[in-house]
């Protein structure tokens, strides 16, 4: 702590592992969305080999001690949010029901956007064998899709992917984290 | 196992389903409804008849399946459920396999590779819709767990106005309605009647007499189309030019401003 | 309260003081404003004494952890805030929080600018048939457009276009990767 006076870098160096925890924390908290280790090694100005390590640190404390809260990847970033297991506490004091669903064709659309995209419209109908534009514009609403430039090919059609959104609505890491597509070979029959 | 129908005339491509009585029975009208409303598409039906059936996938009983499926059809048109033309195109397909099936084949020369079965493309079809179909089911699942996780409620830091974080499909839908917003006002336009210039003098004239000093550009916001701007701004420099009127701007990006001399 | 059958005592009885101080931390935490103890014990279906210690119990929990969140007693209820002496770190981060919001007005100029440019003021007008000028300066303020020279016409007005942050901003490589109103002709009536 004498050290304070001097310059930055050795302010930095003073930090403990717990301060850097608690400032993970706190910034994880302010968030409005998942925030990723590169924002808070930038706001910190600490590498982030340190951040990572304290976020995984911050992580563990929250499982260990049994919170009601858990701190959780997703979307690339981090976030805290409440245990899937008080679900129906939080809800008996939220007044929510589980929140409209999405279409049997939303869906499909969904499925296909997210394993072929960028995909076109012409391509998802190929699949699932009948139009999507309801079920598209439902999905660009919700903002779990988006659009991803034109094909060039004739006609120029516009290509969609997946939203980040979609990995927060999915709870997903990353689009990686999604099973292999010929996974789902042995359902089949 | 095509022995029952050999003596049948190919069958041609019409679309008339209504011919024959329905044979699939419900409990009631609003369940078969449900029953039929429930389908994806043409694929995710086919996939319902052929697992109705029993029938393996990958040796479809394509006679059976097609006559089943037109019943379908029939009766979602008879139930007026709109039968998107996806299903038509469906059904014509499936006729057309059901054609091929009947051709005798050629027999084989050796060495020769099988000639493909005509209902190869459907079956592959049907498979790769499948796993899409459990990718879907798979989505659910996650979503359904993912509800029950909840992120924090507000604080004060969060922007709590009414401002939108855009996305290009916002951009679109926003300039879309723009522009028919603007048919509306055309429409309007003809009806309306166009201030003359005589009238805008006299319009601006009033205001200079209630307010004495008046904002140009607060004027100008007032008018409606290009048109009247247009009117109106030659009504400032007439009422500049004949009557005791000042244009004054106190500071160079100041407001422009129009003060009735005193004099 | 002694006709309480005796199931529902001992479903209360096997909550540990640990178990409510979860389901207090996960409810403080969705609650939109501080909640009350009373409040709590309603939602848990808890005595209010033991639903005060177990608030307490969290909030030491907090302090002697030395957390980044603080629980604190607030307008008579209880919610979740970033430890005081965090506050230059939380100012900094939402300083530089990319404000990607955009009022109606400011996104409706965008649409027009984005798929008329280059485009000028009055022909914005003519387009939305409103006023655009505190628009067109957010716009220019949050650097999503720029002047793209004089028009040759009467008056010489200055025309705008879309910048490279707008770009960035909504993922477009480029513009021909902006939709055209035929892509989405099929999706929006």
């Amino acid at each position: 702590m004498e050290t304070q006076t001097e310059e930055q870098i050795e302010e930095r160096q003073v930090r403990s592992t717990g301060e850097l925890m608690a400032m993970v924390e706190a910034l994880v908290f302010v968030a409005d969305e998942p925030i990723t280790v590169r924002t808070l090694a930038e706001i910190l100005e600490e590498d982030r080999e340190a951040v990572q390590a304290a976020v995984e640190a911050l992580r563990s404390e929250y499982d260990d001690r049994e919170s009601g809260l858990q701190l959780r990847e997703i979307a690339g970033g981090w976030q805290l949010a409440t245990r899937t297991e008080l679900h129906e506490t939080v809800r008996k004091f939220l007044r929510t029901k589980p929140s409209a669903k999405l279409s049997l064709a939303a869906l499909e659309t969904l499925a296909v956007i997210a394993y072929k995209q960028p995909v076109t419209i012409p391509e998802i109908l190929d699949i699932r064998g009948v139009q999507s534009a309801s079920a598209i514009k439902t999905l660009l609403e919700k903002r779990l899709i988006v659009t991803k430039g034109h094909k060039e090919t004739v006609g120029r059609p516009m290509q969609y992917g997946t939203s980040k959104e979609f990995l927060v609505h999915f709870g997903l890491k990353d689009l990686s984290e999604l099973p292999s597509i010929e996974d789902f070979e042995d359902l089949v029959q | 196992m095509h022995s029952s129908m050999t003596q049948q005339e190919p069958e041609q491509y019409s679309f008339d389903f209504f011919g024959e009585t329905a044979e699939i029975v419900a409990e009631s009208r609003d369940e078969l409804k449900l029953k039929i409303g429930q389908f994806a598409g043409p694929l995710d039906l086919l996939l319902y008849l052929i697992r109705q059936e029993q029938a393996n996938i990958f040796d479809i009983p394509i006679a059976r399946i097609t006559d089943e499926y037109l019943i379908y059809i029939r009766l979602m048109k008879n139930m007026d459920i709109v039968v998107a033309a996806d299903f038509l195109v469906m059904a014509a397909q499936l006729i057309e396999i059901k054609t091929k099936m009947l051709l005798p084949r050629e027999p084989l020369t050796p060495g020769e590779d099988e000639v493909e079965d005509p209902r190869q493309e459907l079956v592959d079809r049907l498979l790769e819709y499948e796993r899409y179909k459990s990718a879907a089911e798979m989505l659910y699942e996650r979503s359904t767990v993912e509800q029950a996780v909840f992120t924090r409620g507000p604080i004060e830091s969060d922007d709590n106005n009414a401002e939108v974080s855009a996305t290009v499909f916002d951009l679109i839908t926003v300039f879309q309605k723009i522009l028919s917003r603007q048919k509306e006002e055309i429409a309007m336009e003809i009806e309306r009647e166009e201030i003359s210039l005589a009238d805008m003098i006299k319009t601006l004239r009033k205001r200079l007499l209630e307010q004495t000093e008046l904002k140009l550009l607060e004027f100008f916001e007032e008018m409606h189309s290009h048109r009247e701007l247009v009117t109106a701004f030659i009504a400032v420099l007439e009422i500049v030019r004949t009557e005791g009127v000042n244009v004054i701007q106190k500071n160079t990006f100041g407001d422009i401003i129009l003060r009735k001399t005193s004099a």
